[in-house]
């Protein structure tokens, strides 16, 4: 028994690629619980095809899975792995330009056959061939040795056995970063019980990748990655998706609202849908509409009955969402929209993150039709997002968008558990009775220039109202008149300006109060842009930053915020749309940096934007 | 349980609460809007047989919805005293599946257009009808778009010439009833703007209907589109002679004294006959209940345009789940499986740590 | 006999108003085409009710139709009627409030029965009350007129007969401003033939109308209104729908493209649709669609075809062809979408004429989908636009978005004919073969960027183009490749941006090369802008004037330009979106002017507006 | 004319340069890219089928267009080497419309599925039917959105069990055959994609037909609905014995020895019977010419899953003017009576006036 070295390390990036049917993600999944229960901060990023099951051993089948963690809080899910665990020699090919130079290299040795190198248009075996000299290359024969493991297991065919060699890679990356083993043999126990065999076999399969690295020679040292400092509290590991379907929930908690979730599958929204349709217990009802037209117009009949009504979809749905989002608008209706941003234009890169989607959200529409537009920028954020949505919604009688990010979906981090007495409540306020001695007017506008919410069911409040020009500040009949559109069209304006009043002040971050360059967010870029300007900061660079949550109305101090900084810089996921906003808004000569690669930005790549501003 | 004596479509909630307190007239499902059609639209009967028939139906108007898409018949959600909701071109369907989705115990009605309905709107048509939503779908087919000033409608007949086509129309036009029956309906009827007796019946049935109802009203446009339901409707152009009036369990005949009668023919096809000849026991003994919609379909096609003798009445009446009640009879089955929701056990559950 | 004076006049405003049933729009159009023949320049300006045929006598059935003729060169249809022609008390009520201060009343005086004057809401009748003292009222009673003119005419019936009444109308009108006859006298004819009872009660009742001015003692004077000098050439009269649709029709001659229309009806768009769908000699085929969505894949396919793919709607059929937009922009097909624009938002006033569109057309897709956009000006100016519009889409391989308004559909001008020869002419360029060494590359670009467009039916250029992402420069396979993307994404921008190096740089009006301000604009407001500079110039203002026809991209000089006057304002039919494209773009101050009540901008609103700035 | 006689979609203008020069092979309607479905999927069958079947067409490549909507069937036109476009979700019937129309004498396919065809795409199918556009419509059904990782889709069977129905699907489905016929289709069949036969020979009828043909294909999604039609589809599920295969002019009958048939009950439901029994002479007899769709529509009401009995092949097949051409000889008409368009001519129509 070989005594291995132990080396403290406090940043790991590992990347594990393989085919679409290599189970990857769920590999990637089971590392990143193991490494959050651990205590270690964390964020990561799936990538995965577009095909559903590209043939195996192809370049465009390659899945992969990538998580940042460390001993300090991080932001983002690395620019370059560390490590890379490659399957196949399609995985490696597709993935190795990424890794850092003397990176390591974990391969399955035996996926590494000449068919599989034929495809991924290897002429040789780069294990072999010495073109991997500048890394530090571990050859292993996983499928074989899980083969072995699972021997004599009650029942597995050898086809089965070879499909738990993803546990065996994980069992060796979990030993050589000191993850514990409980929990991820837990979590096979509960997910195979009821089939005992393939139970077994990936259980198997996981320790005998974890008693590899323990005993074999050829990994002398082993890393441990301490947990990082954290607040006090119940954590747990959540993605976009889920957090932002659970913030819907707990609106609907908090509101008494029941939620009617109207929408049309499309990735990335899908998941959606699938984690609500979950939850019925909560009363939620969920509806797979015929078309996103259609799911728009549900939502938006859920929500004239007196529920929480919401839908749901990315770019190509938000497209025929729009005249209904535009009737919405007109009715003065709570509702929420949840745009799932993805690569376009038109159908795109539809796995693939961007955030191109802002001006739509705001301009859209035919004629003028101002809305309220939330965007989150972190994966647990988007709990709190979904619930601003609605707050906002249901205090204003308003359509609001709410903006996510493909990214922001699919990637995870740990969660510090809100307590749920200290979650914002919500009041529907629903018109009680008659609201202008003896009549209701349903358009008799509050403090706010919300309009009454009269859901059928309450005599006397039997109200009519259209998508037609309406008397604008009390009966709400049809108007042609002309300075009543001209009051109508100012009031809707009006009443989502007014929610800047009580939305907080854009907070800016300027250690110094020194700062030459502001650097303003919004979406996914934040953990970059921090972790960018923390570099700059550290190469002696006086940088700002400040994140935009509410992307219309815009926070009211932000024209102050951005004037007070001779230079300041957007960098977005898109071709400059904040920067758009901005400039037309407070005519300041901000810049942009754009990247639209359906991936996110670098850090090294924002630094460098940052850096090159202020030498 | 069998068709008819069903109490869906917001009747339970109003029953449940016993007869309804106050007496309900015409006048309380009459809005302060006057009417903006053209003076002897179609349109105004409808309206006066539908508010005339709603008090019967002992359902409070606080307790109902009329939802409508754009065109003439859109303006008709104005006019109704119930809460209501004109919402966008051929959407209504689809604004009124959520609606009864969300509010099952509420009664729901659609009012639409051929245009609205069929042309933009048939998607969400055929996929409400399908998954039988308890809303209860009122066509106004005049067989032309009356709003936008006269154009075709996929209901006008082959060649129709109008502002769009001035050369005739190509398109070959759908037959409403065979399109619903087509898309799974449970329920499926016709009549006629001016009929208020039939009119009435039909409005019985479909409100007691449970799920989704759909009534194909022949309208006439007098502006765009005059005449076109004459030989079905107008007196003087023998509407009696050409009105095959379907009753379920009843032989189909017509004509003044009912000199006419449909049968079957061994092939399946349908036959127009003179009674005297074949004999009264050979026709056609209409069944509306049938689960299999052939009879129902093959009834459609009996005329593909009401030139000449044309069925009216309801075409099929079968019992399917209600969309909206299995939602919450979902709902109800997780709460009872899964307990109440309980926010802070759904944030706490799965893999959880703490830091003290 | 009595002997009548002739006063000479250089402006005049008439406005015609009844029931929607009494043909003031025919009575406008055919004292339009009199005026014009008579070479008065002039402006219309239509204005009808949403519903059909609102119930007789009541206020929101009325329908107007406004005249400005003069004898020079006019720009608007006037700010306020100098006439008013009101055949019952709802016309008169509905209208008075416009008409100029001592302006002239012509009453049809058998319309004002109680019942009608109740309709109206007036308590007594103000012909008699006393209540039009501030005006020249003439009070005629010219159903009963009509009827008698028309007593013995064959096979006419009482209800008929006074259905002539706007006929009387239009012939006393006709002889207070000294209008030829003939010219509606041959229209009747024409018109009426097959029903020679109508013809002749019509004829009969023009007739006693002009001689009632004629020889009754009520008026005394009648005017003359002389030709306007204008240049030598054959002149018609062209509404802007009429305009639109000829211009399309002469694109497809020009290029020799068979154009092909799909379009779902709406106002005020479907006015192409009719006049098209009467040219089919011209080989033009109309599509009327289920619904938008189809209308703009139709219009797709047919230019993936090699035909002239044209859809047009207005804002809510808009939002419905966004997607279907964005696919054109991704499959780089030339196309041409036509946005008439209404009131909005959602259904909202679909008559009234607004220009609110312009931010959708821009960023109305999700993804960043860049295409160019026309806009025209005039009535006239929509044929130009129609033809520069199809121009750019065929050299270009884009889809174009033309934005027309509700009021330039409707109003007429008149128009001297263009030389066929002198238009443009339009080279679609069609792939002939292989473009690289026998291979055919559908996304090899020329020196335009543009690719080939080859439609079905040559050998060897076979080729499947989609919505996904492609390989941006030659095989336009579908690619997922992160650089990429982002090279498609700049190419495509690039491509739009190009255009601005061939289209025309922006002409500024200053006449003495001083001016402070200058008006920038933009759609319909220009003949409201050259009248109200020229008023203020008049003044003593030195004010600038410039309009625009690219939106995107713009003028390549406009930068220039906006810098180059220490004020610039901006006056649009909606809340200022151009004003938010210029100051993001250029970061100038600009100001806006924004009147959104369904009408155009008066002359003197607009006057003052510069006024005000430059005191 | 009598059906399958035509020589619609395409064959006209391959057949007016006379027989195409080149003799036509499964290579050149196959394109460089791989496909990238499953493993096992089947839509490699139903790719290699038509490429297979394609050069018999006598259609040369550049003469045909290919249109898909979005899902796993849309990746279809980027494999087969003709002219194609891979539009946007559910709108290829749209699309292929307007191509149909501008350019008649172009063979125009249209591969769509469940989803793309009948849930965000129902309205253009159905308006493409009773329009009878010159377009042939594959609709791959594997009851299951696969793209989007396997949601319930319109033809899914109640109660489904998928990602965004974990407690089971409420949706009554869609029987795409009858919808079809409901939409007034001229041409409708079913067929599976592992009977290459069967397939081949429903792909032959469809070309030759002239206007919208509509085939609905059970496909196997192997990795989100494996099984969905194993009654009809798997030799070991019994497939023999449970595919009605339907033939104009032919008694129905089936099973293994055609020991069982279908016969019509004087009310005109079907029943499914032992010919031994009831005799071979009291058999319905299939008429797919029958101008009037009842039968059809019966015939597809056998069944309302495949799980039992199912009848494939050609359900209906009747006669209609064809939208595209119509189009055509409309404008030829206006020409020939107006005379070619003048565009001088047109600007000067109507009053003008001149100044010198
Ligand atoms: C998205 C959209 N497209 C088009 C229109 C214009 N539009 C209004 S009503 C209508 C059709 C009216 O026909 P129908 O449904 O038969 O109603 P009718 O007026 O005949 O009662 C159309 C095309 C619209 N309002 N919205
Ligand atoms: C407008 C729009 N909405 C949703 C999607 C996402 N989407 C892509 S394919 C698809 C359905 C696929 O199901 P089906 O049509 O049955 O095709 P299959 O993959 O099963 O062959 C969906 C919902 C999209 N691409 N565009
Ligand atoms: S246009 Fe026709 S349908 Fe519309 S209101 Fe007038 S008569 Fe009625
Ligand atoms: S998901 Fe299903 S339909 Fe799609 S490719 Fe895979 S097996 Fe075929
Ligand atoms: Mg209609
Ligand atoms: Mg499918």
């Amino acid at each position: 028994m070989v005594t291995k070295h132990v080396e403290q390390k406090d940043h790991v990036v590992v990347r594990f690629a393989g085919d679409s049917g290599d189970g990857m993600q769920l590999t990637g999944d089971r590392f990143t619980t193991a490494t959050a229960m651990l205590g270690n901060d964390l964020a990561t990023l799936p990538d995965f095809p577009a095909e559903i099951r590209a043939p195996a051993g192809t370049l465009h089948g390659v899945s992969a899975f990538q998580i940042h963690f460390s001993s300090d809080d991080i932001l983002t899910p690395g620019d370059h792995p560390t490590v890379l665990v490659a399957m196949n020699p399609a995985a490696l090919k597709t993935n190795l330009a990424d890794l850092v130079r003397g990176g390591t290299v974990i391969a399955n040795e035996d996926g590494f056959t000449d068919r599989n190198l034929e495809k991924a248009g290897y002429p040789a075996n780069p294990l072999e061939d010495g073109s991997l000299d500048d890394y530090q290359v571990f050859a292993v024969p996983m499928t074989s040795l899980t083969v072995r493991a699972t021997e004599g297991i009650e029942g597995i065919t050898k086809k089965e056995a070879e499909r738990s060699k993803n546990f065996f890679a994980l069992g060796l990356v979990s030993w050589m970063y000191g993850r514990p083993t409980d929990v991820t043999l837990r979590w096979i126990d509960k997910k195979f019980g009821t089939k005992p065999a393939i139970r077994d076999a990936n259980t198997a399969a996981f320790k005998a990748g974890y008693n590899f690295g323990e005993t074999t020679e050829i990994f002398a040292v082993h890393y441990e990655v301490k947990a990082a400092p954290a607040a006090p509290g119940t954590y747990r590991n959540v993605s976009g998706a889920t957090a932002l379907a659970w913030g819907l929930i707990a609106a609907s908690a908090r509101s008494g609202l029941p939620l009617f979730y109207a929408s049309y599958p499309i990735t990335p929204a899908s998941d959606l849908l699938h984690e609500l349709s979950r939850h019925k217990n909560f009363g939620v009802r969920t509806f797979q509409a015929e078309d996103e037209i259609a799911a728009a117009n549900m939502a938006l009949g859920a929500a004239f009955s007196g529920h929480l009504g919401v839908t749901g979809t990315s770019g190509p749905g938000m497209d025929l969402k729009e005249e209904t989002i535009g009737l919405a608008v007109a009715l003065e209706l709570p509702m929420v929209i949840v745009d799932v941003q993805r690569a376009g234009p038109s159908t795109g890169m539809p796995t693939k993150t961007e955030a191109a989607d802002l001006l739509m959200a705001m301009y859209g529409r035919h004629g003028e039709s101002p809305l309220p537009i939330v965007a989150a920028y972190t994966p647990a954020n988007c709990f709190d997002a979904a619930i601003e949505a609605v707050r906002i919604a249901v205090k204003y009688r308003t359509p609001v968008i709410l903006l996510s990010e493909t990214f922001l979906a699919n990637s995870s981090e740990p969660w510090r558990l809100p307590d749920v007495a200290d979650l914002p409540a919500i009041e529907p306020n629903f018109a009680a009775g008659p609201n202008a001695d003896g009549q209701f007017l349903p358009y008799l506008r509050d403090e706010n220039l919300a309009r009454p919410w009269a859901p059928p069911g309450t005599e006397g409040l039997e109200h009519r109202i259209g998508g037609l020009e309406k008397e604008a500040e009390s009966t709400g009949n049809i108007s042609y008149d002309a300075l009543n559109h001209e009051k109508a069209t100012l009031l809707r304006a009006a009443k989502v300006a007014k929610i800047a009043e009580e939305t907080p002040e854009l907070a800016v971050d300027d250690p110094d109060g020194d700062a030459e360059l502001l650097v303003l967010g919004w979406g996914s870029t934040y953990g970059t842009i921090q972790d960018a300007a923390r570099r700059a900061r550290g190469a002696g660079y006086r940088v700002a930053t400040a994140h935009l949550f509410h992307m219309n109305p815009l926070p009211r101090n932000i024209g102050e915020v951005l004037r007070s900084y001779p230079k300041v810089l957007i960098p977005e996921l898109n071709m400059g749309q904040l920067l758009k906003i901005v400039r037309a808004e407070f005519l300041v000569a901000a810049e942009g940096f754009h990247k639209v690669q359906g991936v996110p930005i670098f850090s090294e790549e924002l630094e460098h934007e940052i850096t090159r501003r202020l030498s | 349980m069998t068709e008819g004596d069903g109490q869906g479509n917001g009747q339970e909630q109003a029953g449940g609460e016993g007869p309804v307190a106050v007496e309900l007239t015409k006048k309380d499902f009459t809005s302060d809007q006057e009417p903006r059609w053209c003076p002897g639209c179609g349109d105004y009967a409808i309206l006066s047989t539908v508010q005339g028939f709603l008090p019967d139906l002992g359902v409070p108007p606080w307790k109902m919805v009329w939802v409508a898409g754009i065109g003439c018949s859109g303006r008709f959600a104005y006019y109704v005293d119930t809460y209501g909701v004109h919402g966008i071109h051929g959407r209504a369907p689809a604004l009124a599946t959520g609606i009864a989705t969300a509010r099952p115990e509420l009664s729901v009605w659609v009012a639409t257009g051929d245009g609205d309905a069929l042309s933009i709107g048939g998607n969400h048509l055929i996929h409400s009808l399908r998954r039988n939503v308890d809303i209860k779908i009122l066509l106004f087919n005049n067989q032309i778009y009356g709003l936008t000033k006269g154009q075709y409608s996929p209901t006008s007949p082959e060649g129709k010439v109008t502002k769009s086509t001035p050369f005739g129309s190509l398109d070959h036009p759908f037959n409403p009833v065979a399109l619903a029956l087509g898309a799974e309906a449970s329920f499926v009827a016709r009549t006629i703007d001016n009929d208020r007796q039939h009119f009435s019946a039909v409005l019985r049935a479909a409100a007691s209907h449970r799920g989704a109802a759909f009534i194909e009203i022949y309208q006439n446009c007098n502006v765009f589109n005059d005449g076109a339901f004459a030989a079905v409707r107008d007196k003087q152009a023998g509407a009696q002679k050409n009105q095959i009036r379907l009753e379920h369990g009843q032989p189909i005949r017509f004509g003044e004294q009912g000199e006419k009668g449909v049968t079957m023919n061994p092939d399946g096809t349908l036959s127009i006959v003179d009674v005297g000849e074949v004999g009264e026991d050979r026709l056609l003994v209409h069944d509306a209940h049938r689960p299999e919609p052939s009879l129902a379909f093959a009834l459609a096609h009996l005329a593909e345009q009401p030139v000449g003798p044309t069925p009216i009445g309801i075409f099929r009446q079968v019992s399917r789940p209600v969309y909206g009640e299995a939602m919450d009879r979902q709902i109800a089955d997780a709460q009872e499986k899964l307990g109440q929701g309980d926010l802070a056990k759904l944030l706490h559950s799965g893999d959880t740590w703490s830091v003290e």
